[in-house]
């Protein structure tokens, strides 16, 4: 007897259950709308707190390296010069081949000069083209240029020449204007490596 | 078809042909159901309701390695796995494509220094069409991968003879000579 | 029962070997010789106050002088554990390649000892005796060596599979002209050297901020910004 | 098709010529309908799956919903390198797609889309769709006997077992509306339903041998939950895991013209063929009656997947068990207890 | 469908037919990442097996001995890549125990709230996954579709979407923002609807219980044995769960919750289906505990203050060692530290679950079927990059 009820119970289990997950098919076929955001058409921005890529404010840097050594996978070269006070930039690269964007980097800055932005597209064709440099500018700009030439000449005894300009047009480091120059920057640095 | 490869001249109907071909091809890139790490679980992701690789006509996971036209590699390969994705990529029917989804696959990522048995870069192993940095990288920097493969496969010419074959031609010819 | 009580159950049994209960480590172990191992951990199975019916976790420690291996065990019906320890001498210039210790198996008595065995003996080279399946588990078999130890050597490749960072494509080799075999590393580098001196591992204190105070604190005249934090 | 002949011998070709021309004809328009109908219907599937699980399908391809993602399939698919397996029978590995395919092909002939346009009016219609329809199987064992691969082998035994296993229930099932209306011939049903309503509500063992065919049918197209050659989980791809570019195309082209001839003997012995409402009719004009049958198709096309899409994978003892303990029983029954209904005289609920 | 009983191979029977070696992986559809087995079979029916694992070996435990206690955080999350919070905390609990610290109240409950999501986020794959491997496709997209929800919310306060490296040693990396512990209850609400849709979709469908039910039973001692913990020894029917028998934070003394054990409700005890279910009302339990912690959350600090300069100055814990275990959605994550006194530890072990869970697996697919061997390594739900490290 037991068998036979088995019998029967099988199937209208299996039609009756068959039937339930029909109607919740069925319900999110007519009813529910998707939920894809079509990325490039529409983008979801990630929260403030999203661990990107980096941007580095190079006015504040020190070339202290804490970041460096913090980074668990030896991904940051720096590179500087230093004449005094006064650094002139070679490099500060961030190799994204290496990066775990662990954001270890960013509390041992002794300036809160590194920092991460919720750009997150990287995507390349070459293979080399993943070593990001940070620097906005390399070497050292005009006017610490003309101080480090006014102090060479000052320890050999000439007159110094004339009066320091203070850069003036450049965003305040730091501000949002700045720090939307150089995601633009990056931007730009990535359409260039992928075309 | 093997002769023709890039041996037409480069003129309009030809290019017409190519770029209809192109069109097909980059509008239904099969990729191969291959997951390895991490990346694997966001690669899921792609496929998945909320970023939907298949409206670019690529969320059709083929489970042989004949039938897809793209691998996504998408975590660290190690010397015994290296092996297998080699493997992997000569079952693949011309034209394929390969995406290194992740830093490790990139170029050796978390484990380039003290990996005593991870390949640095699959790129190593097989020829690598776009690289897609990131640990992982987001859904959204996935599909920019694709996207940007689907550009490179849509520039590919087939029949027409590209600029830099008849160079290489002239060249050879020239030797010859 | 605690760490204690398990232990002087086990000492007053008829286990010889046991070593005293280390009660000032965080979790108090206990040193057996690895001749009395399999008894004592048939006893604490066993026995029907201990009931370690569990072996978590089989790990062999290489240090200076020996290599440990390390059991921890525990019960689900009495739910206490129990970490137990067994050392083998490191003989007098006991390398990675001449030194290989044993130690017996306990897979006979625990079917998870089986796959965590054959892990350290990948690893750490560690040959555990009587065990039923002493192969390697997560490196190839024919692998070179036992990673974990301090002195391994790392290789250049694999089966034909480059490891090196800087390692030639396969499909860009010249197959007509094999490369040269690249040297061995010595023992115990790392496969990439930190890329420049300044970044290396983080010693002893590190390098702390006020260190690299003074000049290089402020950049240009003018910047009073200099210091963020 | 008879039209067809005098129409090229009207312009003046001979007897042979004008019988060839037809066929050429009839032969070259199928085949642009089945792949057409093949495109649309993975697109359809596509969308359907995607709208199922909260998201969209293709978009891109094509300015509305990707409409034109399957023509880039098929351009893609069309070049795509041929591999054959070095160690597989070369001959066999050419030769099984189009096996599969013809079987399915043949099938369309004897399919009546309205009164008089049909290729070939068969008076054993749907014994000959029955049969032709099953030689497939041979083509799907060759594939995977030359192919040299584990997987497909596995899927190709798989598939024999399952399609010959669910031939009988199939076969038991549509005997039910062939004794009802004494024909084997497909206008037939169609004539017989514009008098009488519905075969499906005619009786109600007619109903249960509708649902029997239906499941049956998924069975034999290789429908989820019956997926088993294929199954992408357990046998990689199945039996054509090494085909790839055109060839695999054709095992693709197969699934769904199949889901179609199986949905169009549904359509035709069950619901009414083309007549619109369930009492009947034959009031319905001529050029309508392909809409309303090709409508019901999609229909029970859009069945199958809706089922694919919802419902988990049987395992191979419990299709064979669902087979052999549950399906072919019931058809059974319902052959006896419609012929004692005949016998009775009863039944007919519209007529 | 009625259960199958379990066939055997008898090499002295007359219809005995030539066995077929099957390869399965680490490239195959159902093997959830790399996992090899070499499977003997008699038609579709195993005789014997033989796991292959190492195909993502990728040296944590060496990089565990060369990079400092902090560093190493990251490298936890990238072994159950599924539940890196868990991982994290795991990691973080035993540097705490071996430098005898202990972090702030307000992190203690964070560290609960974001384990417990992770843990919903990290059986909804399982979900999603099994539903795949038994052939239903459309689950996935749905736990899928709550999944991302989870990943948005633990987006939030640790700024990575998968990989977070959040749960730092002393406290958790960043505070919660405001609002941020209303949405998780929104989440709750949202998903104890859903729950309830999978389980009509799924779970009790009768072709899912004729797939699961009865197959790959272990009974409870086999489970002890090979030292099963987590989901796959509670369906065994040991109630066995270290947040309440040996809870290693805090707020689990506090809270009230249930430990899901095995019944056997549609055939053995011990058996794919009692797995999978023990799973299902885990998720369950989990908004149980984040619906009761999310009040609870006290205001302070959320690292501690000596702790803090670790970031700048590397941990240097005493010498000495510790073996620190966390339930971990897959079962007991167990680390054991041995220090000797630098910035690094000479030996970093790691007793993975899936290891344990996946060591069974030998024993369990002779005399099943193939589909059946699917199911089976679906139910144990195992992460390649636990197994393999």
């Amino acid at each position: 007897m037991g068998a036979i009820r088995d019998y029967f119970g099988n199937i209208s289990s299996a039609l009756t259950t068959a039937a339930k997950g029909m109607r919740i098919t069925w319900r999110y076929f007519k009813h529910e709308p998707p939920i894809t955001i079509q990325y490039p058409r529409e983008r979801v921005e990630p929260p403030p707190s999203y661990r990107g890529l980096h941007i580095l404010q190079q006015d504040k840097c020190i070339d202290c390296h804490l970041c460096a050594k913090a980074c668990p996978v030896d991904c940051i070269e720096i590179e500087a010069i230093h004449h005094g006070r006064t650094l002139e930039w070679k490099q500060f690269s961030i190799d994204y081949k290496k990066c775990i964007f662990c954001e270890f980097c960013i509390p041992v800055c002794p300036v809160d000069c590194i920092h991460m932005t919720s750009e997150y597209e990287l995507a390349t064709e070459d293979p080399d083209g993943m070593v990001e440099d940070l620097l906005t500018w390399t070497g050292l700009r005009p006017e610490d240029q003309r101080a480090v030439e006014a102090a060479v000449n000052k320890k050999k005894g000439v007159a110094a020449p004339a009066t320091i300009e203070s850069a003036k047009g450049a965003p305040e480091p730091g501000s949002a204007e700045d720090k939307a120059a150089k995601i633009a920057a990056i931007k730009a640095r990535l359409k260039k490596g992928s075309a | 078809m093997g002769v023709l490869n890039n041996s037409l001249p480069d003129i309009g109907p030809v290019r017409a042909v190519d770029s209809a071909i192109g069109w097909g091809r980059k509008s239904s890139i099969w990729p191969m159901t291959f997951g390895i790490a991490c990346c694997a679980i966001e690669m899921m992701a792609v496929y998945a309701a909320t970023f939907d690789l298949d409206r670019f006509g690529a969320g059709v996971p083929r489970a042989t390695p004949r039938q897809s036209d793209l691998i996504i590699v998408p975590g660290t390969v190690n010397a015994k796995m290296a092996v297998r994705v080699k493997r992997l990529y000569d079952q693949m029917s011309e034209p394929r494509y390969v995406i290194a989804m992740g830093a490790c696959v990139c170029g050796g990522g978390p484990y380039v220094k003290w990996g005593y048995n991870t390949v640095k870069g699959v790129h190593k192993i097989i020829p690598v069409d776009i690289f897609v940095p990131g640990c992982p990288p987001r859904p959204e920097a996935l599909m920019d991968g694709i996207l940007k493969l689907r550009e490179k496969v849509g520039r590919n010419q087939v029949f027409a003879r590209q600029a830099q074959t008849a160079a290489d031609m002239d060249g050879r010819y020239a030797a010859a000579k | 029962m605690n760490e204690t009580d398990i232990h002087s159950k086990l000492a007053g049994a008829v286990v010889s070997g046991v070593g005293a209960l280390d009660e000032s480590a965080k979790d108090p172990f206990v040193v057996v010789d690895p001749g009395s191992l399999v008894p004592a951990v048939t006893f604490l199975k066993n026995d029907a106050d201990c009931r370690m019916e569990m072996l978590n976790c089989v790990t062999a420690v290489e240090r200076e002088d020996c290599i440990e291996v390390v059991y921890h065990l525990s019960s689900v019906t009495h739910r206490h554990s129990l970490t137990l320890k067994t050392r083998v001498e490191r003989p007098a210039g006991g390398t990675h390649e001449s030194w290989i210790p044993e130690v017996p198996s306990v897979a006979a008595l625990y079917a998870s000892a089986d796959w965590h065995e054959r892990e350290q003996w990948d690893l750490l080279g560690v040959r555990f005796t009587d065990h039923p399946d002493h192969r390697r588990i997560l490196l190839p078999e024919e692998w070179i060596g036992h990673p974990l130890r301090k002195d391994y050597v790392y290789p250049h490749e694999h089966g034909g599979m480059p490891l090196d960072l800087d390692a030639v494509p396969l499909y860009e080799r010249d197959e007509a002209t094999p490369s040269e075999p690249a040297a061995p590393r010595p023992s115990g580098t790392p496969l990439v050297q930190p890329p420049n001196p300044n970044s290396d591992r983080p010693d002893a204190g590190g390098v702390a901020p006020a260190d690299s105070d003074g000049d290089l604190r402020s950049i240009k005249p003018g910047s009073n910004d200099g210091g963020g934090h | 098709m008879t039209s067809l002949i005098a129409f090229f011998e009207g312009l003046g070709l001979e007897g042979v010529l004008a019988l060839s021309a037809a066929y050429a004809l009839c032969i070259a328009s199928l085949l642009g309908f089945i792949t057409v109908y093949a495109m649309f219907a993975i697109w359809m599937e596509r969308k359907v799956a995607a709208h199922i699980q909260v998201r969209y399908g293709p978009m891109e391809t094509g300015a509305w919903h990707g409409w034109a993602q399957s023509v880039a399939d098929a351009v893609k698919l069309l070049f795509k390198e041929d591999l054959i397996p070095p160690e597989g029978n070369k001959f066999l590995f050419w030769i099984a797609p189009a096996v599969v395919f013809c079987g399915v092909f043949a099938g369309f002939i004897a399919i009546p889309f309205a009164e008089g346009m049909q290729i070939v009016d068969l008076h054993l219609g749907v014994f000959f769709i029955m049969a032709i329809a099953s030689v497939e199987v041979i083509g799907v064992i060759m594939a995977g006997w030359a192919s040299n691969s584990k997987y497909s082998l596995f899927g190709a035994v798989r598939e024999a077992a399952q399609v010959v296993s669910y031939e009988i229930p199939a076969a038991t099932a549509l005997l039910v509306p062939i004794l009802v209306v004494g024909s084997f011939r497909l206008g037939d049903f169609n004539a017989f339903q514009a008098d009488h309503g519905w075969l499906v509500l005619y009786n109600p063992f007619l109903t249960v041998a509708a649902l029997i065919y239906f499941i049956s049918s998924l069975a034999g197209c290789k429908r989820a939950p019956f997926d088993l050659p294929e199954a992408e989980s357990e046998l990689v791809s199945g039996f054509h895991t090494e085909y790839s570019g055109m060839r695999f195309s054709f095992f693709f082209l197969e699934e769904y013209a199949s889901m179609f001839v199986a949905a169009a003997l549904t359509a035709t012995l069950f619901f009414g063929g083309w007549n619109l409402f369930p009492w009947g009719g034959g009031w319905e004009p001529a050029p309508l009656a392909p809409v309303i049958l090709i409508s019901k198709i999609f229909f029970f096309i859009f069945v199958q997947m809706w089922l694919r899409w919802t419902l988990p994978r049987l395992r191979v003892d419990q299709v064979m068990a669902m087979g052999y303990k549950y399906l072919v029983p019931w058809a059974f029954v319902c052959l006896i207890g419609a012929a004692w209904f005949e016998y009775m005289g009863w039944g007919g609920l519209f007529s | 469908m009625e259960a199958l009983e379990m066939y055997t191979v008898d090499p002295n029977d007359d219809v005995y037919t030539e066995e077929l070696k099957l390869n399965l992986g680490p490239q195959h559809p159902s093997t959830h990442g790399v996992l090899r087995v070499e499977l003997k079979v008699d038609g579709e029916i195993i005789t014997a097996s033989r796991c292959d694992i190492g195909y993502l070996h990728r040296c944590a435990e060496k990089i565990g001995e060369n990079v400092t206690y902090l560093q190493f955080t990251p490298y936890t999350d990238r072994m159950d890549y599924l539940a890196s919070m868990n991982n994290n905390l795991a990691w973080s609990l035993t540097v705490e125990k071996l430098l005898g610290v202990e972090a702030p109240e307000r992190a203690q409950w964070i560290r609960v709230i974001v384990a417990e999501l992770n843990r919903i986020a990290s059986h909804l794959i399982a979900f999603g996954t099994y539903g795949i491997d038994i052939g239903a496709n459309t689950p996935f997209f749905y736990a899928f579709r709550e999944r991302e929800s989870i990943m948005a919310l633990l987006e939030r306060p640790s700024g990575a979407r998968m990989l977070y490296n959040y749960v730092h040693p002393g406290g958790v990396a960043h505070d919660i923002e405001d609002g941020w512990l209303e949405d998780v209850l929104a989440f709750c609400d949202e998903f104890e609807m859903r729950w309830k849709e999978y389980n009509t979709l799924l779970s009790h469908n009768a072709i899912f219980i004729g797939r699961t039910a009865n197959i790959g039973v272990i009974p409870k001692d086999m489970a002890l044995d090979y030292g099963l913990t987590g989901p796959v020894l509670r369906a065994s029917g040991v109630s066995w769960d270290l947040r309440r028998d040996v809870p290693y934070l805090a707020p689990y003394d506090d809270l009230e919750f249930d430990v899901p054990v095995g019944e056997g409700t549609h055939g053995t005890l011990g058996d794919c289906w009692d797995r999978y279910w023990v799973r299902m009302r885990e998720m369950m339990e989990s908004i149980r505990i984040i619906r009761q912690a999310c009040p609870r959350v006290p205001a302070g600090p959320f690292m501690d203050k000596a702790m803090n300069r670790m970031y700048k100055t590397p941990l240097k814990p005493e010498p000495g060692e510790a073996y620190m275990r966390c339930e971990n959605p897959r079962g007991e994550l167990g680390f054991y530290v041995v220090a000797e006194g630098g910035t690094s530890p000479i030996r970093c072990r790691t007793r993975a679950p899936s290891f344990c869970n996946l060591s069974v697996l030998d024993a369990l697919l002779p005399g099943t079927m193939i589909a059946d061997g699917v199911a089976i390594i679906g139910s144990l739900d195992i992460v390649l990059g636990e197994v393999d490290r």
